[in-house]
């Protein structure tokens, strides 16, 4: 018993912090900890994470994918399984990059072409650019129709620069380039780190 | 302006030579100008708030200082008249009016912090309890920037208007120098908390050229540097690693990012320190102490009066003491007394005051439950630990190990695991994770992987690892130098090829190893939000 | 004076509190004494001692305490 | 203080100086095996003589045109200071800075530049200007050309940019420290190999084909630091497929031309008439040219600058004579051993350049 109520106690010490008894400061010693802390927590906007939900909308992460033959493209993939299920490219084409390695790869398949970059060297999609009217976004949008059918799919949430209209998604964007109120170009670009 | 920043360092440079070149009494004008140069860079719009505390306070201290003034002329004047019942009457009358403009400023300046730091909190408060019951939750937040260092500042310029209202010393009767104790820059960022009577002492003093301020106060800085860039900022690469994603880093890494972030934090934080009280020591200025090796206490407790030690007097004699000894408190003490037994009447009023404090203190940290819940798990250890008190000296009557350096090498390693696990609540987004992954590591058993490389993918290579094991190695053996006093004064004391190679070695170590400019992009992000 | 001894001794009846001088020095009174000896101090002189004077120097022996509370009643 | 601890604390000062500045030698990039387009621009300084041409501009300068078959062929001598994607700022402060040096008859512009209006990336800043020598010129390119979170203490102290190679350092580092090998033929970067034009990748739509405020800015002060050099300036396009030239650009810079009275030769279009085969002048699709593209292009471009300004052969002045046969020397030693080096591996392994699998 003595052993036991020995051992129980080897077991608090380990838990709770017995300092030699104290004086004036004893139970006062309620310091700070990091001035740093102060402005990180603000900043980091902490303040919404502590409450609000935790269940991230997926959706707004996962970003704009195109779809070909019902392949899916999404941006920043890697691009061999891709290649795979397409089956090869009608025209291929690679540009080195000026001085450092690496190199952009364009893939030419009927209607669209997509781009890549290499990281770690491996390609992944940089973007996807429609060449005809032959294919339409996941959205129902297609080259030369008019530019009334973007903002009913995707709403009003653009920027707008010289004609070109984009819309992001977690890492993604679409861009649509207008003309006299019809679409004359239309790319999905991945956003790169 | 982060120190670790080019233009802090050609910034501090400039203000050094200039310093020493102008006549000696606007030395004190061009650390004003200096400090508002600097608030003006983290935001000019910041100045406001600055400048709104600064006068406000000045206000309320001449006022109240105005009032004690004629007080004590009245009081001698009249000295022979007067009944000691009149002269109480007039005293509390005169307190009252005093009382009334501290309160002013207080709820003022307060105000403010409370506004800018914690509404957003509130109202994320506010639309989650809405939600709850049904509601829409629909308040939307605001918008405001939080001022640098304005927690900073508003407690140290709370704690001048405090003693100025309880007597201890006059009110500053120049503005100036008043603003110039507020946004005193080297100290705006993260503390420490200066107390005007202390601080006043070196500020606005004449202070020539001595080598020897120069030399030790470079010294110090060059020391802060060589903690924040070459050792914070690049564990700090793993700890956000580990804590941004907490569904992939479980069990031993949990573990891992707890040990990493105690050792971030106090590299971080003293190494900042270090660079506050270095610049404060070039410009003959004596800035007071904010840490006392901290990592080697034996109990919560202790570590916490050796840890941001400005922080927690502060707290102590503006929060804790008016608190226990208020007449609410002593109301508590009489009625517990009587009712129960003097132990419980003892500890009540104490107990309650200190959950207070711990409550306020995790606040004063973040405006999140994150904190709150951090400051009161300090509470309860501390509280806990007080409780079992006498069963440790049982313990310690039976089991004779009380004294042996292996026992106070065991209590120093548990203090610190003990306060670097509720460290996690600071770490995680919120509290269920931090609980979820604190269990992780008891349950997940992962502690192999720890060897198989994964550690090489926190962001931290081989190399990088190894500057860390020597950082630390480094740290250790100065915190042991500083048992026996100074470091700096024994290095002093050295041949000069000793000094020399050991100062030359620091500063190049912090030029080739730190953690700074490209390649290290993503710390530099995250640096930011500090 | 003798209250005050008296007071004391409610708190810690095995110390000797008129010799002794290391009160806060030696860590007999805690912070929890501390906090009961001014409220009882108030309770039976009137006197609220202000935290400011809560130092190490006002509460180290019977007869600083005693001191602080003249000085404090002598105020009035 | 007394004499003898004053010049003790002096020469303990110095030596933390060379120190530092000793590791900033050992620790920047010395581009010589490996990237070694960063070294073009530092080598115009160990010229000697002057030059009648001087090229600025991005790879299409430096990888498609060989000073070496303008100086064989006509006798014109010529330095190409153009850098990996070099931006048009940077190439107008070159030329500033090489007018310091000397005031060449002729000043070439590649135009393609004129596509970016802001700084792209740091990588491609560094190789532009970490070579240039310390001047105004240099500090004002920088100014113009860093990114958001560049610092101009990292270009003046290169060792705060380069500190955490460290743990890379090689061989090549030690070696290297004070002297590095010459990589480039005045400028010129010479491949031998090819790899053929199959595909030409389909221009994208632009939203906007008009230059940026910014590009014309510095088209229009380099016009104007020519003319105030009494220095021709001339505008070309060089035959790369890609980046893609669009027509809508080419009318603005012929238009640009005409009113400023340049001469502005596109040889993209007038691949035909240069000689231009894409099936064996270009070593990577049409991007860049290999040595037989490179001196093509010199034999033509340097048909036209002799026809219109005039320049002197001045292969009969044997000063200038000797220097250039060193350099042609170097320029068929090294074309003999990146050939010898084909033929052994199939492709530039000491370039650093990736087996091809097809």
């Amino acid at each position: 018993m003595k052993r036991l109520s020995i051992l129980l106690i080897a077991l608090l010490l380990l838990v709770a912090c017995a300092g030699p008894k104290e004086g004036l400061e004893e139970v006062v010693g309620n310091d700070q900890q990091k001035a740093v802390e102060d402005n990180k927590s603000s900043k980091q906007g902490k303040t919404d994470g502590a409450v609000e939900d935790n269940d991230n909308n997926g959706e707004e992460d996962k970003g704009f994918e195109f779809e070909a033959n019902g392949v899916v493209i999404a941006m920043n993939a890697e691009m061999a399984p891709i290649i795979e299920k397409l089956g090869d490219p009608m025209e291929y084409f690679e540009a080195d990059s000026c001085a450092f390695e690496g190199k952009e790869r364009m893939y030419y398949y009927s209607g669209f072409e997509i781009h890549t970059y290499e990281k770690e060297e491996i390609d992944h999609v940089q973007s996807v650019v429609f060449n005809d009217d032959s294919v339409s976004t996941k959205e129902g949008i297609s080259l030369y129709s008019d530019f009334s059918s973007v903002i009913d799919a995707y709403g009003e949430e653009y920027t707008l620069t010289e004609g070109l209209y984009i819309y992001e998604r977690g890492k993604s964007q679409i861009k649509f380039l207008v003309e006299d109120d019809e679409i004359v170009s239309i790319e999905y670009v991945a956003i790169v780190e | 302006m982060l120190f670790a920043s080019y233009n802090f360092i050609v910034f501090i440079s400039v203000l050094f030579i200039i310093y020493y070149i102008i006549p000696k009494k606007y030395q004190w004008v061009l650390l004003l100008l200096a400090s508002y140069l600097f608030y003006f860079f983290a935001g000019p719009s910041y100045l406001i708030y600055i400048a709104a505390t600064t006068i406000s306070t000045y206000i309320a201290g001449r006022m109240i200082g105005n009032i004690a003034q004629s007080q004590a002329r009245y009081l001698s004047e009249h000295k022979k008249e007067l009944t000691r019942g009149e002269k109480r009457v007039y005293r509390d009358r005169q307190k009252s009016k005093m009382w009334r403009w501290l309160l002013a400023c207080l709820l003022f300046n307060f105000g403010i912090l409370a506004v800018v730091k914690y509404s957003n909190f509130v109202i994320a408060n506010i639309n989650h309890i809405s939600k709850a019951v049904g509601g829409t939750g629909g308040f939307s937040f605001w918008n405001i920037a939080l001022p640098m260092g304005i927690s900073f500042y508003t407690f140290q310029t709370m704690g001048y208007i405090i003693d100025v209202y309880r007597g201890k010393y006059s009110p500053e009767k120049n503005i100036f120098k008043l603003a110039l104790f507020v946004s005193f820059f080297p100290q705006l960022v993260q503390g420490p908390i200066s107390r005007f009577d202390d601080l006043s002492q070196t500020l606005f003093k004449e202070h020539p050229f001595e080598y020897r301020n120069i030399s030790f106060g470079l010294q110090r800085i060059v020391w802060g540097y060589f903690k924040k860039v070459v050792i914070a900022d690049r564990i700090m690469v793993a700890v956000n690693t580990l804590i941004k994603d907490p569904e992939t880093y479980q069990g031993a890494f949990a573990l891992v990012g707890m040990l990493f972030y105690a050792f971030q934090l106090y590299a971080d934080f003293t190494g900042g320190i270090d660079i506050t009280i270095g610049i404060a020591e070039v410009l003959g200025i004596k800035v007071k102490e904010n840490f006392d090796r901290p990592y080697f206490s034996k109990s919560i407790a202790e570590y916490w009066r050796r840890w941001h030690i400005t922080m927690g007097t502060w707290f102590r004699d503006y929060l804790f003491y008016p608190l226990s000894t208020s007449k609410g408190m002593m109301k508590i003490y009489k009625f517990t007394r009587q009712h129960f037994n003097p132990y419980l009447g003892k500890r009540i009023p104490v107990y309650i005051s200190t959950i207070i404090v711990w409550f306020t203190t995790g606040l004063w940290h973040g405006s999140s439950w994150n904190f709150i819940v951090w400051g009161l798990m300090n509470c309860f250890v501390i509280v806990i630990s007080q409780e079992l008190e006498p069963l440790y000296s049982w313990f310690h009557s039976k089991v004779r190990i009380g004294n042996t350096i292996g026992f106070r090498v065991f209590q120093v390693i548990r203090t610190v695991l003990l306060l670097s696990a509720i460290r996690m609540f600071d770490c995680y987004r919120d509290v269920p994770t931090t609980f979820r992954m604190f269990g992780s590591m008891f349950t997940v058993f992962n502690y192999r992987e720890l060897f198989n490389g994964s550690m090489l993918n926190l962001g931290l290579s081989m190399a990088d690892y190894g500057v860390l094991l020597l950082g630390l190695v480094i740290l250790l053996t100065v915190s042991l130098v500083q048992r026996k006093g100074s470091v700096r004064a024994q290095l002093a004391s050295r041949p000069h090829l000793i000094r020399y190679a050991i100062y030359y070695a620091l500063l190049i170590a912090i030029l080739i190893f730190g953690a700074y400019g490209v390649g290290y992009d993503s710390s530099q992000f995250i640096y930011n939000q500090f | 004076m003798e209250e005050l001894l008296e007071i004391l001794e409610e708190l810690h009846p095995d110390i000797d509190f008129e010799e002794c001088d290391t009160l806060i020095d030696e860590n007999i009174l805690d912070s929890f004494d501390i906090i009961a000896l001014i409220s009882e101090i108030n309770l039976e002189f009137g006197i609220s001692i202000p935290p400011d004077e809560i130092v190490p120097e006002n509460f180290n022996s019977a007869q600083a305490l005693y001191q602080l509370i003249e000085r404090l009643s002598d105020e009035d | 203080m007394n004499k003898k601890k004053f010049g003790l604390r002096v020469a303990a000062v110095c030596f933390l100086f060379i120190a530092i500045w000793l590791l900033q030698r050992l620790l920047m990039p010395k581009y010589v095996s490996a990237i070694v387009e960063g070294s073009l621009i530092e080598e115009y300084y160990r010229e000697e003589t002057s030059h009648d041409v001087i090229f600025v501009g991005d790879c299409e300068v430096y990888e498609n045109i060989s000073p070496i078959a303008l100086w064989d062929n006509y006798g014109i001598t010529s330095f190409i200071r153009g850098g990996a994607q070099q931006l048009i700022w940077q190439s107008y402060y070159l030329l500033e800075e090489t007018f310091k040096y000397e005031k060449p008859e002729v000043a070439v512009f590649n135009i393609l530049a004129m596509q970016y209006d802001e700084p792209q990336s740091e990588a491609y800043n560094r190789l532009n200007l970490d070579g240039m020598r310390m001047s105004k010129e240099k500090i004002k390119s920088i100014n113009a050309s860093m990114m958001e979170d560049e610092h101009l203490a990292e270009y003046l102290f290169p060792l705060l940019r380069y500190h955490s190679r460290w743990n890379e350092l090689s061989w090549e580092d030690f070696k290297y420290i004070f002297n590095k090998d010459k990589i480039s033929h005045n400028g010129y970067y010479m491949r031998v190999d090819i790899q053929p034009v199959k595909t030409i990748p389909k221009p994208k739509k632009l939203p906007s084909y008009e230059f940026g405020e910014k590009a014309w800015e510095y088209l229009n002060r380099m016009v104007e630091l020519c003319k105030e050099n009494d220095v021709q300036l001339v505008l070309i396009k060089a035959p790369s497929i890609y980046p893609h030239w669009y027509d809508e650009w080419d009318a603005q810079i012929k238009e640009y031309s005409e009113e400023h009275d340049l001469l502005y030769i596109n040889l993209l279009q007038k691949a035909d008439e240069v000689g231009i085969d894409y099936n064996t002048d270009t070593y990577n699709g049409g991007l860049h040219l290999n040595i037989s593209g490179a001196e093509k292009v010199a034999v033509y471009l340097g048909n036209i600058l002799k026809e219109t300004y005039g320049l002197k052969d001045h292969r009969d002045e044997p000063e200038l004579s000797s220097v250039w046969q060193e350099k042609s020397r170097f320029y068929n030693e090294m074309r003999e051993k990146q050939l010898r080096e084909l033929e052994e591996y199939g492709y530039l392994k000491s370039l650093g350049v990736e087996k091809r699998e097809d």
